[in-house]
């Protein structure tokens, strides 16, 4: 095991960037405001693509590069121009969706940050590039974002919290394993970005039927007496 | 290798082909020829199985295993299409879409299906994820096809919880990928499932067992796993009754069998026992199988709705084979394969009937379907046949599986043949008490039969007979060779 | 080259048991179909199994084949010895009257909505399913032909579905057909585990740890039970016996139960091998409390065919009663008087299936031409309708157990078994046996009571209701069935030596053990241990009572010459000189039944309620009363309802998860990934 | 099996049943002698009950409007049975080949199966005081009944037999022992006795009131040789219980052969036996007052649990 300072500076870097992404993740939670959360999403999308190509650099990876490119295209700018503009569209960007709880929330996910890394623990370390940690730190985003999930009454914020699954996913997948076959790539690419058109139509849907975006709403269906 | 490329690309030029023909009443007749073709070449593919072996290709492979799932998914597929054709275009005259929407619903349907066996035939557990997550977007249009408040709920929580479950199992597959990564030095070659396979025993077993929970749990949200199921029945009661067929008959089989390919491999890497019990998959499974066959035998008691009492039957059943998957050894495996295929065919034919049910009535409500053996024989004595097959009884083939289930536990561990019999019967009870005032009784006022094409129940309730008889020699070898894949050791 | 089996009898009555069951596909068009080609069939296949029964009780040695249908591994076996032979035999003498039933009296139903086919081809899949049980030789064969009969019999107690009473019985009946299917299935299971097949040859090699082959019984006892209705599990009977049309009735309650005690006779004295003592008294103390609590029931019933029902479980109860001895006797190492207890328990049930097919085709003929199964509605019948009411006397009087009827014997001999308690070395078994056969006393009494009960109001005295006034004779067929049963209640009544000489066979072939000394002495005695310890001579008793007869006859008939100038004067019955007896006036089956209600009244919640119209003009002064009665069964407050209320509770409860909210959903997959990360860790 | 086939002993055992059939008036009058004499009242004449029967049979049989073949047939039957009851009880000699033909469960059967059409004639007209007779008769019947089996049953299994003749012989090898079993079964016995011949306190066979009558209800629709045989059943069935009671248990002097000495011993035995338990039914008779209704069942209950107790003590306090 090396120490840190004796890290070349790249990966220094690529961990810095790590840990502002897990920061990103922390305001994204935290974050009340619709259009602010989208521009914290927009920057975490940008800060990932940024990670790859950093990341891309330092293994040589020519594919990563295109999958940096790919990810600055679609989550740092698509996605979130597509969010604003539903939003505007449906009147509701400068709402608030009230984070229950704020201060318990954060705790929770500083514990959850614990438990992931308590989890990746017993994972030989091998002296390759950041790989265990990457996974904790992968595995934390996935577990902040779905306390994010359950946390929001707001399809669009639900939505925004969705996406930032899809980018610890991905976080994963270019850290742990330098991006994952093409092929399949492409099909997440695809995946979410056909994703991302639904939650447009479901947005109007939504508002069409229930008259509002909250989620809470949507309790007819259920099995509880009434 | 030619019939998998037709099986394949039948359906994705079909959908191709649907999503720009206008009429809906052509639409209809394409769907069936579609699928037709499509079941020849799978018929095809099938012969070709099981005369020459295996096929194992880079990015496809094609064995025991999937291959009978692939020839059932096509005949579900066509026997839904020529069931929904009638069905559809009495929606259309009700108005209760527009051909707009039948369009979709048309391209989708045939999307859906090339998703399926994308799934099934692929070698690449990358690929199997997106073909899955494919699957998601194409049905959760389908779900809020009708636009009433209920149907869009229902899909937005399709769409979310199976969202949340399919990014879950990417999280796994990376998880894989990155432990495969170690073992195998081509890349592209990592995330191959028989390389997978093959290497099982040398990747890191703590990473593999993380990246297994993930991935049970996101492909468990898609089997309707308790307590990830609660998508399920919102989706099968919203969407169009052909949709809610082809995802109890289809979708659940194919996630259940992307679990248990991923267990294949969990169990070669735990073999060894070092960091886990060896059995942890199979463990685990039993405990998600065993839950989700006694909640959704309890659900069953308080339903209202027609389609949901049916969808929570879909539940109980995969939990069933979810149990015997994770039971393992010959015997319990050859019979989730059998309940797999039964139930399959015994549960689209439900829904078939149920759809004709639900339009003689007019509504979903169960206390306003009645004496449907009065109004329409078929339709009543169709879901009532059905049911019977669905409870486990004989001469039909979910009967034949499920005692091979108990007498698997009843040899491996005895004990949980108690919570299984008191499953059996709560669920049995459940289901029969809403369905016998459904078939029987006196004719109902005001409810006159509808035009239905009555080929489908029949060939899929004959089918369901013939293997609750006697399975065809032939057949019982594939099972037996994929017992042999999944289990070990085969019976025969 | 044909060479004959006793095996292809047995191919034989099934395939044309099927093949009425195909003809009958067109009985809705043509209904004649019915008369000409389903019941002959069905008779004929009937003919089949009595003949293969003979076979099989000739002394053959046991004939087994292989069919090829079932699992790729396992073809369903089949295997015909002297215990099949014997139940087929019990099988095909039902299906034989009741194909001679039959036409007569599916007419009813050919101008009614309800489908003709669906009842021919049940009938014969019910039919069908029996006869294969009882020769299936592996596990999954017989757990096929089990469900097939439970399944085929689920549609023809639904088959007058448009009552609700009816769908709640038949819903009742298939749930616990289920239950005890499933728990059979598990019994089996555990010799399957440890024999390493699922054929019976195999299981009967199992070599069961004491406590499996405990788990095996009593899973068998219950799943058996469920079928055969011991009490508790018995409340689907005299639900689901009533409400199927009467030749079924006869078919489920004569044949049907029979063939779970078939069942549970195979699963004990054959596959598990040695019984332990306990298994014996769990027997016997479930027959005692069966035998009684059905007579009980029986007792306070007013409509006929649930009370034929309710005395079902009690004459199950008698042949668990046989068994139950015949277990302790074996276990105490007694092998002859364990044999005697089985060879009463076979006896009786050929017994129960004769006289109970006759009393439920009795009370089809009632239903059918008097249009009442209410007992206090009926009255006078045997003017109406002599015939019946001669077979239905003679059912009557074989299930009460008289000499020199049927009944009676099966009921000696376990007497005679019962006796043989001192021979027992254990104290304990020794103080229980005497108590059960009090028990037997007790309800063979009650029994006589309950059928003077019911032939007094059916057929004695005067018609209650207008529909009876004016029923007519059944039809040539559907007497014919009553006869032929009825001449074989007095038939084996009179012969029992004979009889018991070929049931001794089955126990031979069973158990390695017969009954020489029943039979020693010549077919006029009956000596089940030994001529100076208990002997019976049936036919010498039968001339006793024919002696009684004739001199009847000879002062009728000396008389005979005089009375046709002059017959026996008629007047009117002692009226305490308040006017004309009307029929409101006789004592009813409830009145009938009084004092008994009186002096067991805590063995039934009774639902009493007196209506009392009253003349609108003078309010105080009664038009009409009337008093309207019913008895719940104990175990529905007590076991049913309970567990009824557990499941709905319980589903309640989980119901509560699924709360709507998308969030709680996405709470339960994010905690469930927790627990299980932290599972690993 | 053999020596039943001799011609004798059957011809012996005929003439034994035709002279219990003669007697059995006699003895029912013997104790209504008896009463009257304990009652201060004057007895009725020695013959009285046959001069009662030739007069029934001479008369002109009257049918209600409503009776079928069942109410005709019945008397024969009840009579029947009882005779052939008769038959199978050791009554002087104790070795009777009729008692091989049918042995003791048979003999409840065939009271029973009396008893069954008896019940079924008093429905068959459809008054009200038929039905009312055959229900009680049934149920008291029903109670009574298992208790007589008990009584046999304890009998049985002390003597290893159900046969009568065996038991009887039994009795008279075992040397003189104060047994519980036999006592209680001796108690119950009588109880089931006095019960099923209709004797007070159960029933009172000299009244027609209708709150109390059983028997007599029943056949109260019957006239001319119906009821002649009716009444003579009934003399016999008390015979029965009595000769049934005192040669069970108290069996000295019963003839083990044809020899004529020790037959004319057994003739005196009998008679003085007899003479004395029916003395002591009417005293009893005298001294108890007729009970309720529904009483009955209290003190069948009792003769049932006294058999019970009978057949458990010789289980547990007798056994070998």
């Amino acid at each position: 095991m090396t120490a840190y300072a004796d890290l070349p500076l790249i990966e220094q870097l690529i961990r810095t960037f790590a840990a502002l992404i897990l920061v990103s993740s922390f305001a994204l939670l935290a974050q009340a405001r619709v259009v602010a959360a989208i521009q914290v999403f927009a920057w975490q999308g940008f800060l990932l693509s940024a990670l790859t190509a950093l990341v891309a650099w330092n293994s040589g990876l020519p594919h990563l590069y295109i999958s940096a490119v790919l990810s600055l295209v679609l989550k740092a700018l698509f996605i979130p121009w597509l969010l604003i503009r539903q939003s505007r569209r449906l009147g509701i960007l400068r709402d608030f969706d009230a984070v229950i709880r704020p201060g318990l929330t954060l705790m929770a996910a500083g514990t959850l940050v614990i438990f992931c890394y308590n989890v990746v623990i017993p994972v030989r370390e091998f002296t390759q590039i950041v790989t265990r940690d990457a996974i904790a730190v992968s595995l934390a985003l996935v577990m902040i974002s779905l306390l994010m999930l359950i946390t929001r009454r707001k399809a669009i914020t639900q939505v925004v919290a969705f996406m930032s699954l899809e980018n610890g996913l991905f976080f994963a997948a270019v850290t742990a394993t330098q991006g994952m076959p093409m092929v399949v790539e492409l099909g997440i690419a695809f995946d979410v970005l056909i994703a991302a058109v639904i939650f447009g139509v479901f947005f109007f849907h939504i508002r069409d039927s229930i008259e509002t975006l909250d989620v809470d709403q949507l309790s007819r269906l259920r099995e509880m007496d009434e | 290798m030619i019939a998998l490329v037709i099986t394949l690309s039948t359906p994705l030029l079909a959908a191709l082909v649907l999503a720009v023909v206008r009429s809906p009443r052509i639409g209809g007749w394409i769907n069936i020829s579609a699928t037709a073709a499509g079941f020849a070449a799978a018929t095809w593919l099938a012969w070709t199985v099981l005369g020459q072996g295996a096929i194992h290709g880079d990015q496809f492979q094609v064995d025991a295993f999937n291959v009978y799932l692939i020839a059932l998914t096509s005949l579900v597929g066509l026997s839904t299409s020529i069931f929904s054709r009638p069905y559809m275009e009495h929606e259309l005259e009700l108005r209760r879409v527009t051909p707009r929407r039948m369009r979709l619903y048309h391209a989708s349907f045939q999307g859906f299906l090339f998703t399926m066996l994308l799934s099934l035939s692929t070698n690449n557990l990358g690929v199997l994820w997106v073909a899955l997550e494919g699957a998601t977007l194409a049905t959760v249009l389908l779900v809020s096809l009708y636009r009433t408040p209920e149907s869009i709920e229902a899909a937005w929580k399709y769409f979310i919880l199976c969202g949340v479950g399919i990014a879950q199992a990417l999280f796994g597959t990376v998880l894989l990928y990155f432990a495969a990564a170690r073992v195998v030095p081509d890349p592209e070659r990592a995330l191959q499932w028989s390389v997978l396979y093959a290497h099982a025993g040398q990747l890191e077993p703590v990473v593999v067992a993380i990246a297994f929970i993930f991935l049970l749990i996101g492909y468990g949200t898609k089997v309707g796993l308790v307590p990830l199921h609660n998508w399920l029945p919102d989706a099968h009661s919203e969407g169009p009754t052909p949709m809610s067929a082809v995802l109890s008959g289809l979708l659940l089989n194919v996630a259940l069998y992307a679990v248990v390919r991923v267990k294949m491999i969990t169990d070669g890497a735990l073999a060894a026992g070092v960091a886990h019990d060896p059995q942890l998959a199979g463990r685990l499974m039993m405990g998600f199988g065993l839950t989700s066959f006694l909640v959704a035998g309890l659900f069953l008691h308080r339903q209202k709705d027609i389609k949901r009492l049916f969808s929570y039957s879909s539940i109980e059943h995969m939990g069933l084979m979810t149990f015997a998957f994770g039971l393992g050894g010959p015997l319990a495996t050859f019979g989730a394969l059998l309940h797999m295929t039964v139930h399959s065919l015994t549960k689209s034919a439900i829904f078939v009937t149920v759809g004709h049910a639900s339009q003689i009535a007019g509504t979903q409500r169960i206390e306003q379907i009645r004496g449907l053996i009065r109004t329409q024989p078929q339709v009543g004595w169709g879901l009532l046949i059905g049911s019977i097959a669905i409870a486990g009884f004989p001469p039909f083939g979910v009967f034949t599986s499920e005692f091979l289930l108990l007498t698997a536990t009843m040899k491996s561990s005895p004990w949980l043949t108690v919570p299984l019999l008191a499953g059996f019967a709560v669920a049995f009870s459940g289901l029969f008490r809403h369905l016998q005032p459904m078939v029987f009784g006196a004719l109902p006022a005001g409810q006159k039969p509808i035009n239905m094409n009555p080929v489908p129940v029949t060939l899929h309730l004959a089918l369901v007979l013939w293997l609750g008889l006697s399975i065809p020699p032939s057949l019982a070898r594939w099972f037996d060779d994929a017992t042999r894949l999944i289990s070990g050791s085969g019976l025969l | 080259m044909f060479e004959f089996s006793p095996a292809m009898l047995v191919y034989a009555a099934v395939c044309s048991t099927l093949a009425g069951g195909f003809a009958s596909l067109f009985a809705d068009r043509w209904p004649a179909v019915q008369k000409f080609l389903v019941f002959p069939l069905l008779g004929l296949s009937g003919v089949v199994s009595i003949a293969a029964c003979l076979a099989a009780l000739s002394g053959a040695p046991a004939v087994t084949d292989e069919l090829a249908l079932g699992l790729p591994w396992l073809q369903w076996h089949v295997r015909l010895d002297s215990l099949s032979g014997f139940f087929l035999g019990v099988i095909g003498l039902i299906t034989l009257a009741v194909s001679a039933f039959g036409p007569g009296y599916v007419r009813e139903y050919s101008n009614s909505h309800y489908s003709l086919a669906l009842l021919g081809v049940m009938t014969a899949l019910f039919v069908a399913g029996m006869q294969l049980v009882v020769v299936a030789d592996d596990a999954f064969a017989f757990m096929v032909a089990w469900e097939l009969m439970s399944v085929a019999s689920y549609f023809l107690v639904a088959f007058e579905h448009e009552e609700a009473a009816n769908r709640r019985a038949a819903f009742l009946y298939l749930l616990m057909a289920q239950v005890g299917a499933i728990l059979i299935l598990l019994s089996f299971g555990v010799l399957a585990a440890h024999g390493g097949d699922f054929t019976f040859a195999a299981m009967r090699h199992a070599g069961l740890t004491p406590l499996w082959a405990a788990a095996s019984f009593g899973l068998g006892l219950l799943g058996f039970g469920m079928k055969a209705g011991i009490v508790p599990l018995h409340v689907w009977l005299p639900e689901a016996h009533p409400v199927a049309p009467s030749h079924i009735s006869a078919l489920m309650s004569g044949v049907m139960l029979k063939v779970a005690v078939y069942g549970f006779i195979r699963l004990v004295f054959d596959l598990l091998g040695d019984p332990h003592w306990s298994w014996g008294v769990v027997v016997l103390a479930v027959g005692s409390v069966t035998s009684l609590y059905g007579v009980l029931y029986a007792l306070v019933q007013h409509d006929l065919k649930r009370l034929l029902a309710y005395h079902s479980v009690e004459n199950i109860g008698i042949i668990y009663i046989g068994l139950g001895l015949a277990l302790i006797f074996f276990s105490a190492n007694l092998p002859a008087f364990g044999v005697l207890g089985l060879i009463a328990a076979l006896y009786h049930t050929l017994n129960h299936a004769l006289f109970k097919s006759l009393l439920f085709l009795g009370a089809g003929a009632l239903l059918q031409h008097g249009h009442e199964r209410d007992l206090e509605h009926m009255g006078g019948l045997i003017r109406r309708m002599p015939w019946t009411a001669l077979f239905f006397l003679i059912g009557c009087l074989s299930i009460s157990a008289l000499p020199p009827f049927n009944g009676f014997v099966s009921e000696w001999l376990t007497f005679q078994t019962a006796l043989q308690a001192t021979t027992l070395e254990s104290g304990v078994l020794r103080a229980v046996i005497p108590i059960s056969a009090a028990v037997l006393a007790l309800s063979g009494a009650l029994a006589a009571t309950c059928f003077v009960k019911v032939y007094g109001v059916a057929f004695l005295g005067q018609a209650r209701s207008r529909k009876v006034r004016h029923a007519r004779e059944a039809s040539h067929g559907m007497v014919l069935a009553q006869a032929v049963l009825a001449c074989l209640c007095l038939l084996f009544g009179v012969l029992p030596t004979t009889t018991v000489e070929f049931l001794s066979r089955i126990s031979v072939d069973l158990t390695g053990f017969g009954v020489t000394a029943a039979t020693r002495q010549g077919w006029l005695w009956l000596t089940p241990i030994a001529p100076e310890v208990a002997s019976y001579s049936a036919p010498l008793v039968l001339l006793g009572v024919l002696l009684a007869l004739g001199a009847w006859a000879a002062v009728y008939f000396s008389s005979r010459k005089r009375r046709l100038v002059q017959p026996l004067p008629r007047r009117d019955a002692w009226d305490c000189g308040f006017g004309p007896l009307t029929p409101r006036m006789q004592y009813s089956a409830s009145a009938f039944a009084m004092p008994i209600r009186h002096i067991f009244r805590p063995a039934w919640r009774l639902h009493e309620e007196k209506v009392r119209e009253m003349d609108p003009q003078l309010s105080t002064r009664p038009l009409q009363l009337r008093y309207l009665m019913h008895a719940d069964d104990l175990s529905w407050q007590y076991f049913y309802l309970p567990v009824e209320r557990f499941v709905q509770g319980a589903a309640r409860r989980v119901g509560r998860i699924q709360t709507g909210h998308l969030r709680h959903y996405l709470a339960y997959s994010f905690f469930t990934l927790i627990a299980l990360l932290w599972l690993i860790t | 099996m053999a020596d039943y086939l001799n011609l004798a002993g059957w011809l012996a055992a005929l003439a034994q049943t035709v002279l219990f059939v003669a007697i059995a008036p006699l003895f029912a009058n013997w104790v209504k002698r008896a009463k009257c004499t304990l009652q201060n009242r004057r007895p009725p004449p020695w013959l009285q009950p046959y001069r009662d029967l030739r007069r029934l049979f001479g008369k002109e049989v009257v049918l209600a409007h409503t009776a079928s073949h069942v109410f005709r047939i019945a008397p024969y039957i009840v009579f029947g049975t009882a005779v052939l009851a008769a038959s199978i009880i050791p009554f002087i000699l104790a070795e009777i080949p009729f008692a091989a033909m049918a042995d003791a469960i048979v003999l409840v059967g065939t009271l029973a199966l009396g008893r069954f059409f008896l019940a079924l004639a008093g429905l068959d007209v459809g008054t009200s005081f038929g039905g009312m007779g055959s229900s009680r008769e049934m149920t008291f019947a029903a109670l009574a009944e298992p208790a007589m089996l008990m009584v046999v049953f304890t009998l049985a299994m002390l003597a290893s037999s159900t046969n009568l003749s065996t038991v009887v012989g039994f009795f008279l090898e075992q040397p003189l022992a104060l047994r519980p079993s036999l006592l209680f079964g001796l108690l119950a016995l009588l109880l089931v006795g006095i019960a099923e011949t209709g004797r007070i306190p159960v029933d009172n066979p000299a009244t027609h009131l209708e709150l109390t009558m059983i028997h007599e209800a029943m056949i109260l629709e019957y006239t001319g040789r119906h009821l002649a045989l009716m009444e003579y059943a009934s003399q016999l069935k008390l015979a029965i219980y009595a000769v049934l009671t005192v040669n069970l248990f108290l069996p000295w002097g019963i003839s083990r052969t044809l020899d004529p000495a020790s037959v004319g011993i057994a003739v005196l035995a009998l008679t003085a036996k007899l003479a004395v338990l029916g003395a002591l039914l009417a005293l009893a008779e005298t001294l108890v007052a007729k009970m309720r209704l529904f009483r009955v069942p209290t003190f069948l209950a009792v003769a049932f649990t006294l058999s019970l107790i009978g057949m458990l003590s010789f289980i547990m306090l007798e056994g070998h």
